[in-house]
This record gives structure tokens, C-alpha cells and sequence, in this order.
């Protein structure tokens, strides 16, 4: 995988916004471009199945122009962060978003920081070109809020570990290759200090992958059952028992969507944005006259989720803003997740009451009842499907309660509660 | 009847539904056709009466009071009891006996006793445009033309009741052969309350009662009803929570030990304490017809409110497990969903409120 | 101070009420008589100032029918609860309130409770007359929600007692002849078992009282300075270091508040109820357009503090109606405080938030700007009073955070959390 | 000018203002007939320029951009430094700079700048009824007559400038001889914000700019510094809470070891960044004037409900201490309260919010 030369002799940030586009000029399907050029990312998505998409994402990968502050080995192209930047901006119209984003801000950053050379020779290239999709088998049904808890077992066995246990709310497990998993290799140390982190192939006899159904009857999640699970030695990342501070490295992906600064996919899991509601309402007004945007009492609670939803984008702005002038974000970057989860969900539960009475029925997808029960999401308002699936957001990656906790003490300096079990081996410790 | 209904009415109900309809069997039921165990229905007509609870000794009921139907709507609400309970017990029965009119209670009300019938009312949404259901006389009978969107059990009831727009205003009317009707049965957010798309293409009815006076005091009857079951809801919902708070342990200790969950406990209890005073009261107060609308819109608006704030509130503190399909929160939070939307929504009925301190200050 | 005959010589609840009735119109001054019978409670107020009450109350105390239930050498006439309660209710439109609230509620259940009978015949008839204002002296500036770590010192002197801390938040303390006292006799002990119940006179050498102003400018509370305060052993109440447990039965009046059961005071501590609400928002509907009852916004608000209103007073109802059906109260029972409190304030607020500008200034009492800034709540809204006061609701009694936490582990059950303080001796604890 | 404001104007301001306006000195001023320090007026005049922040270089002033003035009031919140502050450089001046009125600037500013001249704006309650001064031209002059209820520091400007209404539509009058108005110093729920009953019998003015056009524009500059001091007031509550809670001991343990409290703090902390982004954003946003307009009005609203709030919450979490007169929790929540009710409620500006919506959407 040898990125094109005109990209690897890039130097200044021009010169790489101008290779760039002139690499993705030729290299994009003309129908693409021309959407993209003529009327940016909305009208790619108009043209562009994500199947399609899909197909021709290595082409882009192989070029080093979907992780190009990365090293040429690892399949980038080893530009400055300001280089790269600028040219992400450059390409936003063309809207070539990465895919494989647990491989690229879980794995990767655990290999970087604490990876072999080796490993990552082997494991970032395909990660990149989305060969080879990740997924992460960290929360167990007993360690969730307290994720040190964990009770998957895994034992030597030479030069191989065999892996036992649970795991659960693996998002897209039945579609990735591999996974990073965190297990317990010495119960007699404190919870932190017995972990080990390493990379499991999931194509195995010992894993079996099932579907969780979630309360909007729909699939995103996933349960892991690990049976005596396979793991060669050189699969591990990092020493023995050391994997907790590991985990540090690929939970900065997590901790970013935390912050508010990421990407700020999990604010928009489920659902539109509040701009939609004004539109919702007048669609309902017009409907049903005195239920949707005539009704001031409405008309005054979509306001003040629109206003919400504007400080929540400034609060963002603000961080990327002291981060690009170099200094450290302030408390206003630890406050995106509680606050987005919970504006996402009255804006979710707020468009699906717009809808009035069709949010509790919508048409049988199927003839035979316990057809039409299974296909219980087919044919379900997208304005419920978005409120259902919102309640998670302040339960995933991290529950509201734990986060505000967090903030109190890490933000603000209140002190820890005092803990009767700290540093005693996990073992003793009860859970569950 | 081997063990009629008592004083205790709430508490023998509660077990009744607990034993015949526990978690496991609602489950079984969301996926059957009817949504419901038609011989469990006519079983609870033999055994505890609970079909004929509100109906007078002299049509085969027990003839309780609304408080007593008010505690058997509370334990209904707690198990999610799948049954024609709302659509006969709560809103028709309610609506055959303020009608006054006395053939039709002669024929229907003691079958429905008997369990042997099941009913509902098909009431149009209001204010969504013009009259939905249009009755008119045609050689000497009644025929109803339009269409219901959405009827609790509409797809299985025995005797449909049907609020229809008469050339004299609002009437109620009644279609007893339902293979006259198209009758589509919906997917329903609450899968435990069944509701489907109800068509009359000039389908014959009989009116019942002289006009249309006595339908907004029986549908606060079913408001007040609806209202009970959502205390039922909400307290199971905290007790769930409760349960788990106690039993799961994270950081060492049960998150009940927690003051974050401790907190929202107490925040959920004042809340089903609020509602379910907001429903005893609309259940029980002896008031004029003025006071008892006001009451009835009070407790729909507060008590649908509350459900679905404790609901949620318990699917948060169950963390991800209370976001699996395979548990039972979600089924309380989609029934407080779907009862604030029968019978007007609490900004309705809120407004109705408003309307009388606007009248009385 | 011997009861009339013939209210002692009733036997049934309806010989009481007959006897009470025609004592009272024998006894009560006609004016008062006549308003109360044309036009009840309300018209009462209009004829009688309280003056005028607190002048006639002993007549009233001296019947025995301000504590009918209590025995007779006590102050009492010795009925049964049932015909007190019958008598209770006959006589309401006659208003005819109890006086010394914190002698009634505080210190006769402590002494009924673990006073000796000398106490009792000693201190409970003055306390029905009014001739002995009582207050309390429990709080202290280290000592809040934690109460049971005060730090005031009792040190035995022969057969007298030496009182040496300070207390605050004292009610009253200003008009009051005597106070209930809790202090520290065992600093070894764990913090409740250390702690010993007094009887202390305020009028004395050792004891300061200073006013404290609140955040409305007003005197409720002062500061309590007790500097080697002289307390004779006759007037410790239970044995030495049990003081905790007697204290339980003097709390009882504030539980009764903490459960909403009570006579409610907390609850319109500073303010008028949500009815006053409507009115107000319709005059200012009338004064400024748009901005009151003729705003949906501020109707639906008002409207739902009344519909809370309504609730709480129903809840209280119940509350009520099990404990006459002779049944213990539910949960319903615990949540009056907590509910009640934030209600209160939510509705003072709205209430001055109804003033508009207006809330802001007032015209000034005095010509002399520091004269005037002394007398800062003179001409102040009453609504402005009443929303300044109120942000005391959820603190007095118990803040909210604490009655929250003992609803949900005395309620529903939940575990407690683990105090590593728990049994050590109160010297070792930090406090302050 | 010894030490003009620079880049960091904020910090230098919370600076000045904590060492020449601390707690105690602000107690002290609350309780002086006139509320500030004048020689303390003119002494930050000469040494750091504040008075003339906003004023371009050619009237004597330092020129900062609208951001910079953001940041001092926002340190002017942290501390309620007593000092017609938000009279004279957040509303007399972007009114007369506003004006386009040269000659009025030659004449004003530059004293204004020396801090000689301190002025304020007196703005009629909208919508109380009419308009509640009149300008009129008699013999040639204009002359005002009516009353306007509540004006920030209205007893003790040097230079009243007044918004009343001409033949010709609202304008901008200037009062030079305040002697000859009637000015009732008013007692203030915020002791640190003086406000004056301000009576107009006939006086004689002097018209400010062609017309009143640029009056809206000029009041959201003014609404955007009041929103700027509030993210300063929530931000001090935040501080002074957390503060305590790690120093106040209950139970063993400093109160800020509980969640309960814990919870709590962290909410704070999302409305006073909430509304930080909120001030900033209209204070720096580069747009046009409907979209200038939109962001003032959004950043009052959304910063006196957050100071409000947060203020309430200090108090709360202060318990019984946070109560009293003696400590500073209640005078950030009075001015939370009062900033609400200067240049029109949270509810006024909500609905701009909402008008706008309804036009772009």
C-alpha cells in the first residue's frame, strides 16, 4: 500500500490541499464530484449509495488521505497535524467520512501508545483500509459504571491466553473481525492492577456473537460469550496486569465523545436536530390546528431546545477553538456528553410528541401477528424510532449519574467519596 | 361466581393479575393475534366478576363504586395486564350506563358481565378536522360512514360503540355486527394494548341513548381510569427500580447506597405519591359535574405526566439493562406514552384545567 | 388553674362540644363570637388583633381547651383523642390558634416522652398558658444536617451543669423565657451517645442572643452565645448521654413537618398559596398586557403549581384519613416536606416574578440612605418577601438533599451508605 | 494612563476590581447614599481607562472590541463591583456611539473617558401602557415631560440620556442639567445596583442622532454586557460553592464528597458554561444585524435564567449560612435577579428567539 507520490511529496499545507484535491478529483467517480462541487455534502449523500461507498473506500484509504497525519507505514502520510487539518477542511464537501471508527480511535491509539512495532505493522494498514472492522468487548453484565470490576477470566496457556467470560453492549460485534478486549489475569490484585488488554480475533469456536434487541425492538448491541477463547501471547498490548492504563489510551476515543469535542456522533444517536422540530410543528400546526407551532406552549419548548442545541454547537466551538490555539480546554470541554445526551433526548421525545396519537400505532409490517411483532420497528415513525433509541444516550458511554460525578471531582475538585475497597483484591471486593 | 370482588377489590385484583398474567405470560401475549386470553377473560367472569365490576346487581354486575374500579385499574396498570379491561370495563360500560338508555344496558350489559361479550367505544380523534364518523338515517335505520384511526381492541371487541356526528349533533351508537366493519389491526407502541383502524362504510347501527349529552362524563369515567392505571404503572416502575438498586452492585456496593440514585428514588416516589392522589381523588370525590370534569382532567394530565417521567427515570437507573428489549421497563414506559395519547393528552386536558381557575379566580 | 366543671364533667364527644361551645361564647369576647358565626375563621381575623388574642389567651389556656387531651394537672381536661378531635372542629370557626408552638410541640413531648413528673407539673402548665415561652437550642454553625456532631459542651459543676458553645438558627430565641438544649456530656462516646437533653433558662448571665438577619433583610433567627450558661441537673431530661433519644420525641413536631402531616406551617412559611397566583396574574394581565394570565406561558405554569397544590393538599388528606381509620401512613406520608418545600418556593417565585420590574425596587423607608438600607424590607412587595423567605423552605427542617436520602433508605429501603465514622468516638470525627 | 487595559482586559479587570472592590468594600458602598466610589471612578480612569473601553481612540478611549468589554463584565459580575459600570460603558456609551451623532461624541465621550462624566440611559418600561415621556419642541428647544419608573444609577449620572417619544417616532434626548429633573433614589432588591424614579416636568434636552434607529441595535449591545456580567455572577456561585463544599464538614466528610452535592455542582457547571458560550458568542459573533439581534436576545435570556438558577442552587447547597444577610449568596442571586428585569424579561427575549425561528425555519 504505497500512497501516490504527488501526496507523499506534499509539503506545505497548499501544496497538500491542492494534491489532495486534485487526487480526489480523479480518483472519486465523476458523479460524486460533481455533486460534491456543485452542491457539497448534502447532494453527495444524493447521489451516493453507502453501499457504493463501501466499495470504493480502499481506493481512498490506499492513498493515505484517511489517517494523513499517520506514518507512511501505517498507511498515512505523514503530514503535520496543521497540514492534515487543512486538508480535511479542504475535502469536507466531498464528504468521504472514514469508516472502521472503532479500529481507528480505540485500537489504534492503544497501539500507538502502547502497541510493538510489530503489532502495528500488522494491524493499523487494515484497520485503515477497513479490511479488517474492529469492535470493543469491554462492559460485562456485572461491570458497567464500574468497568474495573470486570470478571472475564484469561489464563496462560503457553504462549497463548484462553479467555472466559461475558461480555456485552458491543456495538456492530457481529460485523467486525476483531476486537479489543480487556480481561481479568490477576484476581488477587486490585481491580485496576489485574487487566490485561489484548486483541482477539472474533472468527473463533470460543466466541459466540448474539444479537441484543434494544426497547425500539431494533438490533445496535450485541452480547459476546467467550469460551475458552483463543488469544496468542503476541495478541497482547502492552505487559501483563498493566492493561487498565492501556484502556486509558483507547477510551480517549470515548472520553473525547465525553468531553463534547469528538465527533459528536453519540449527541445525534437517534434522531434530528432541533431545527427538524420547528419544522415538525409547523407540519403539525397545519394538521391538527392549536397541537404544534401555533401552540405557545410548544412554540416556547422547541425555542428553548433550539437555543440549547445552539450553546451546545458554541460550547464545542469554544473548545476546538482553545485546543487550535494550543492551550488547554477549560470545564466548558467536560460537560458535552451529560449535557448532549439529555438535550438529545427531550429533542427526541419532544418530536415524537409532535406527532400526537400516530406515535403509539403505525401499520403491521406483516400479515401474521407474530411476524408483524417481530418486525416491530418496520413502519415505525422515525420521530419514535429516534426517542426510543435516544433513552441509551445517557446510559451509554458512561451513565449521566457517573459522568456528573465525574465532572464534580475531576473538573471541579470536590472531593472522592470515601471508598471501603480500595486497593483490596478484586476477588474480595463484591459485585454484580 | 365462586369469589366475588370485596371491599378489598384492588388487592384480590392485583393477585388475580399477578397469578393468571404475570411478566412471562404478557410476554406470550404481546405476540398472539388477540393480545389477550379470551378464556382468561371468561374465566375472571366466573371466578371474581371482574368484567361486571362497575356494572349495576340488576344487569349481573357487582355494581362497585369508581373508587373500587379505580384500585383494579391500579393493579392492572402494575402488571400490565393484557385484557379488554380499558376498552369494556373502563370506557364502554362507563358510556352504556350514562347514556340512560335502558334497552341497550338490558341487552348488552349482562353478556358483557358474563364475559361472554367484550366492548369499546370508537371515539374520533379530536380536533383533527371534520367529523370522522357520519351517522345518517337510511330507510328508517341508522348507518354510520368514516373511519376511527385508532380503537383500543377495535380489532376484537364483540360490541363497538361508536361516538358519530348525527344530523342533531353527537350521538353514541351501536354496531353489534362487526363483520360489517373493516377492522385493521395496528402495530401498537404498546404492544400490551392492542388498538386498530376502524372503517364503516355505511354500516348499520342502533342509537344509543337519546342524544349525545352523556359522552363527555362517561369518557372522564375512562379518564379517570386511564389515570388509575398510570399510578399502577408508575409504582411498579419504582418498585423495580427499587428492587434493583438494592440487588445491583457496582464499586463494591449496591447503587441504592448511591445518593445520585437515592436522589431520583425519592424524586420518583414523590411523584407516584402526587399521582396517585390525583387519581384517588378523581376517583372518589363527591363533587358536582363541574368539579368531577375538572378532577377527571387533572389526574389524566398528572398521572400520564408522572408515568412516563417515572418510566423513563426507571430505564435510567436499570442503566443498560433497563434498555433491552428483554426487560420490562420499556413495556411501562410505552403504556404511559400510549395512555397520555388516549382520551386527549395532558395538554389538553391541562388546558382544561386552566380553563376552570380561569372561571372560578 | 383549675378547668370549668362543666367542660371536666363532659363525657361523650357530643357533652363536650356542647360544653366547649357554650364556653366559648361565655368566655370569648362577642365581637369575636359574632364574627365567628357570621362569618367563620376569616371574619375573626378581621375583628381581633393578635394583640387582643395574646391578652385574652390565658382565659382560653386556663379551660383547658387549648390541650383538652392532656390531663388535667398538666393543663389539660383528660379526654379522649376523639373528643378533643370533635371539640377541635367545632370550635374552628372561632379561631382560636395555639400559642407557643415550640413549648407544645419541642419541649412537652420530651417531657411527656423522659421527664419525671416534677418536670412535668413544673413546666407543661405554663407552657399551655403562655406564661414560659419555649425555643430551641439544637443547631449549631458546625452542626447542620449533621446534627448529632454538635460540639457544645455541658460540664457538671456539683449539682449544676456548665453550658459552653453556640447555637444558631434559634426561633424565637428573642421572646422566649426557656429553651430545650442539647449538648455534649461525652466527647469519647460515638456522636449520639455522647449527648445529654436540658431545660435552660435564657434570662441568665451566660447566654447572649443575637438577630440574624436573613437574605430578606428580616429577623426570623438569632445566634445563640452560651458562655459557662448555668443549668441545674433538676432540669436535665433523661439520663445523662441519652439526650439523643429524648431528643427523638422533641423532633417529632419537626418530623410531623418533615411528613407534611403536620399543621403544615413550613409549607406557606413566607408567601400566599397558588390561588393568590391566578388573581395576580390576572391583575397584571389588566396592568400590562401580555405579560400575565393573558400569557399562555404563565398560565400553564400557574396552572400546574395549582394542580401541585391541590395535590399536596390531597396528599395530606390521605395522609390524614388512614391515620383516623386508625392504619399506619404510607409512603404518601414521607414526602410532604420535601414536595411541599419546593413547591412553596416555586410559587413565591412565579409570585414576584409576576411583579415584573417592579420586584426589583421599592420606594425607600427612611430620608437617610443608611437608615433606609437598615430598613431595606419596609416597602418591600410582599410577594418579594415571600420568594426571598421561602429559599429557606428546602433547608429549614432538614435540607432537601438530607429528607431526600432518609425517604429513600426509611421509605423504600434502600441501603444506607457505608460511614467509616460510624461507632468512633466524636472526638475523633472531623467536623465544622 | 498608567496601565492601559491590554489584551487581557478580563483578567486585568477581575484584577483591579478584587483589589479595590472586595466584599467588604462592596458592604460598605451598599450602604452610601450614592452606591460607588467616584474617586475610585476616576482613579480607574486615569490608571487602567476603564470608563472609556468601548470609546474609539479619537474621544479619549481605548477602542476594545465588544468581546473585551464581555470579558470585564463578566469580572464585574464575579465581584458586583460598585461602579456605574453597565450605566455608562454597557448603555450610555453604545447608545451614543450608535447615534452617529459627531458632535454629540466631541461633547461627551472624551469626559466620559476621563471618567469626569458618568451617564446612564433612561429606557421607559415597554409595553406599560403609552409612551412614558413625550419630547416636544417648544420655542425652538426640546423639552421632555413624563417619568420613567427605574433607572440604573438614574440619581447619580452626570448626563441622562433619555428615550422618549418625538412627533416624529422614538428618539434619543440628552439631559446636561440633572438639576433640573426630578431624581427619587428608589431602594434596590440588588443593593449593588442602584436604581432612581426619574421625573421629567418640562425639561429641557438636547436631541441625540437624526432618529431613534439606532435604539434597538444600541440596547442589544447593552443586553449582551448584562448577559456577559451574568455568566460572572453564576460563575462566582459556582465558585463560592464548590469552595465550601470542600471545606464544609458534615457526617466526617466534606460536604462535597456527596453525590447529592456532587450532582448538583455539575449541573451548575453546565448552565454557567452553557451560558458563558451563550455571552461570548453574541459578544464576538461577526453577523448581521437580524442575526446580532437573535444571539442578544438569546444570550439575555438563556444568562439570567442560568444566574438565576445557579444563584438559588448557591444558596441551597450553602445551607442555612447561604441564608443569611451576612454572607454574599444573596446578592448574586438579587442582581440574577435584577440583570432578568433591565432591558426587557427572559420572557421578552424567549419570544424574539421564537420570532425567529418562525421566520428562518
Amino acid at each position: 500500500m504505497t500512497p501516490p507520490p504527488e501526496l507523499l511529496a506534499a509539503g506545505t499545507a497548499d501544496e497538500a490541499v491542492a494534491a489532495a484535491l486534485d487526487w480526489v478529483r480523479r480518483n472519486t467517480p465523476p458523479t460524486w464530484v460533481g455533486a460534491a462541487e456543485s452542491g457539497g455534502a448534502g447532494a453527495v449523500r444524493q447521489v451516493r449509495s453507502t453501499a457504493e461507498y463501501r466499495a470504493w473506500y480502499p481506493t481512498f484509504a490506499g492513498s493515505g488521505l484517511a489517517v494523513p497525519a499517520w506514518p507512511v507505514p501505517y498507511g498515512g502520510l505523514g503530514w503535520a497535524p496543521a497540514v492534515a487539518a487543512a486538508v480535511d477542511r479542504a475535502l469536507r464537501p466531498y464528504h468521504l467520512p472514514r469508516l472502521n471508527p472503532l479500529g481507528l480511535n480505540l485500537a489504534a491509539p492503544a497501539l500507538f501508545a502502547h502497541g510493538t512495532e510489530e503489532q502495528r505493522l500488522r494491524y493499523l494498514p487494515p484497520i485503515v483500509r477497513n479490511d479488517e472492522v474492529w469492535c470493543q468487548l469491554f462492559s460485562e453484565p456485572g461491570a458497567g459504571s464500574d468497568l474495573a470490576s470486570l470478571s472475564t477470566r484469561a489464563e496462560r496457556d503457553g504462549d497463548r491466553w484462553l479467555i472466559t467470560g461475558q461480555k456485552v453492549w458491543t456495538t456492530w460485534a457481529h460485523l467486525a473481525d476483531y476486537a479489543v478486549l480487556l480481561a481479568r489475569t490477576d484476581p488477587d490484585a486490585p481491580k485496576r492492577a489485574g487487566i490485561t488488554y489484548f486483541l482477539i480475533a472474533l472468527d473463533q469456536p470460543g466466541v459466540e456473537i448474539r444479537p441484543l434487541r434494544h426497547i425500539g425492538g431494533e438490533i445496535d448491541f450485541n452480547e459476546v460469550f467467550l469460551d475458552g477463547a483463543v488469544v496468542p501471547d503476541a495478541q497482547r498490548v502492552g505487559t501483563v496486569n498493566d492493561g487498565w492504563r492501556v484502556a486509558r489510551a483507547t477510551l480517549s476515543g470515548e472520553r473525547q465523545m465525553v468531553s463534547g469535542s469528538g465527533s459528536g456522533g453519540v449527541d445525534r444517536i437517534g434522531g434530528a436536530g432541533a431545527g427538524r422540530l420547528v419544522r415538525l410543528a409547523k407540519e403539525r400546526a397545519a394538521a391538527v390546528p392549536g397541537t404544534g407551532w401555533d401552540d405557545p406552549l410548544v412554540r416556547a419548548e422547541i425555542t428553548r431546545l433550539w437555543a440549547e442545541e445552539q450553546l451546545r454547537s458554541r460550547t464545542n466551538q469554544r473548545v476546538r477553538a482553545t485546543v487550535k490555539a494550543g492551550r488547554a480546554p477549560g470545564p466548558e470541554s467536560s460537560i458535552g456528553k451529560v449535557h448532549g445526551s439529555d438535550l438529545n433526548q427531550r429533542i427526541q421525545a419532544r418530536a415524537a410528541a409532535l406527532l400526537g396519537p400516530s406515535r403509539t400505532t403505525w401499520p403491521a409490517a406483516a400479515d401474521a401477528w407474530d411476524d408483524a411483532v417481530e418486525a416491530y420497528p418496520d413502519g415505525m415513525p422515525a420521530e419514535v424510532r429516534g426517542a426510543l433509541r435516544s433513552r441509551a444516550n445517557t446510559i451509554e458511554g458512561g451513565t449521566t449519574e457517573v459522568n456528573k460525578n465525574i465532572i464534580a471531582e475531576r473538573v471541579l475538585g470536590l472531593p472522592r467519596e470515601p471508598d471501603p475497597w480500595e486497593g483490596k483484591p478484586w476477588r474480595e471486593v463484591p459485585r454484580g | 361466581m365462586d369469589e366475588p370482588f370485596g371491599t378489598d377489590v384492588g388487592d384480590l385484583a392485583a393477585t388475580v393479575f399477578a397469578d393468571s398474567c404475570p411478566p412471562a405470560r404478557v410476554r406470550e401475549l404481546m405476540a398472539t393475534p388477540a393480545g389477550y386470553d379470551p378464556d382468561a377473560w371468561r374465566r375472571w367472569a366466573r371466578e371474581t366478576g371482574l368484567p361486571g365490576l362497575g356494572i349495576p346487581a340488576e344487569y349481573g354486575g357487582l355494581g362497585l363504586p369508581l373508587g373500587a374500579l379505580a384500585d383494579v385499574f391500579e393493579a392492572a396498570g402494575r402488571t400490565l395486564v393484557c385484557a379488554p379491561l380499558f376498552s369494556t370495563v373502563g370506557a364502554a360500560v362507563p358510556l352504556l350506563l350514562a347514556s340512560g338508555d335502558a334497552e341497550a344496558a338490558k341487552q348488552w350489559l349482562p353478556p358483557i358481565a358474563a364475559g361472554t361479550l367484550t366492548a369499546t367505544v370508537a371515539l374520533p380523534d379530536a380536533p383533527d378536522g371534520g367529523p370522522a364518523v357520519r351517522a345518517e338515517r337510511v330507510d328508517g335505520r341508522w348507518r354510520l360512514t368514516g373511519r376511527v384511526e385508532r380503537v383500543v381492541d377495535g380489532a376484537t371487541a364483540g360490541l363497538l360503540l361508536v361516538v358519530a356526528e348525527a344530523p342533531d349533533g353527537p350521538g353514541i351508537f351501536a354496531v353489534e355486527d362487526v363483520t360489517s366493519v373493516a377492522r385493521t389491526p395496528l402495530m401498537s407502541l404498546d404492544l400490551t394494548r392492542r388498538q386498530a383502524l376502524v372503517e364503516f362504510g355505511g354500516v348499520a347501527a342502533v342509537r344509543v341513548g337519546a342524544d349525545g349529552s352523556a359522552i363527555p362524563a362517561a369518557l372522564d369515567v375512562a379518564r379517570v381510569l386511564l389515570a388509575a392505571e398510570l399510578v399502577g404503572v408508575a409504582q411498579q416502575c419504582l418498585d423495580l427500580t427499587v428492587a434493583y438498586a438494592k440487588q445491583r452492585v457496582q464499586f463494591g456496593r449496591p447503587i441504592g447506597s448511591f445518593q445520585a440514585v437515592k436522589q431520583r428514588a425519592a424524586e420518583m416516589l414523590i411523584k407516584v405519591e402526587l399521582a396517585r392522589s390525583a387519581a384517588r381523588h378523581a376517583a372518589e370525590a363527591e363533587a358536582d359535574a363541574d368539579e368531577r370534569a375538572l378532577v377527571a382532567a387533572l389526574a389524566k394530565a398528572y398521572c400520564a405526566e408522572a408515568a412516563a417521567t417515572v418510566a423513563a427515570d426507571a430505564i435510567q437507573l436499570h442503566g443498560g439493562i433497563g434498555f433491552t428489549w428483554e426487560h420490562d421497563a420499556h413495556l411501562y414506559y410505552k403504556r404511559a406514552i400510549t395512555n397520555d395519547e388516549i382520551l386527549g393528552s395532558s395538554a389538553t386536558h391541562w388546558a382544561r384545567v386552566s380553563d376552570h381557575l380561569d372561571r372560578v379566580f
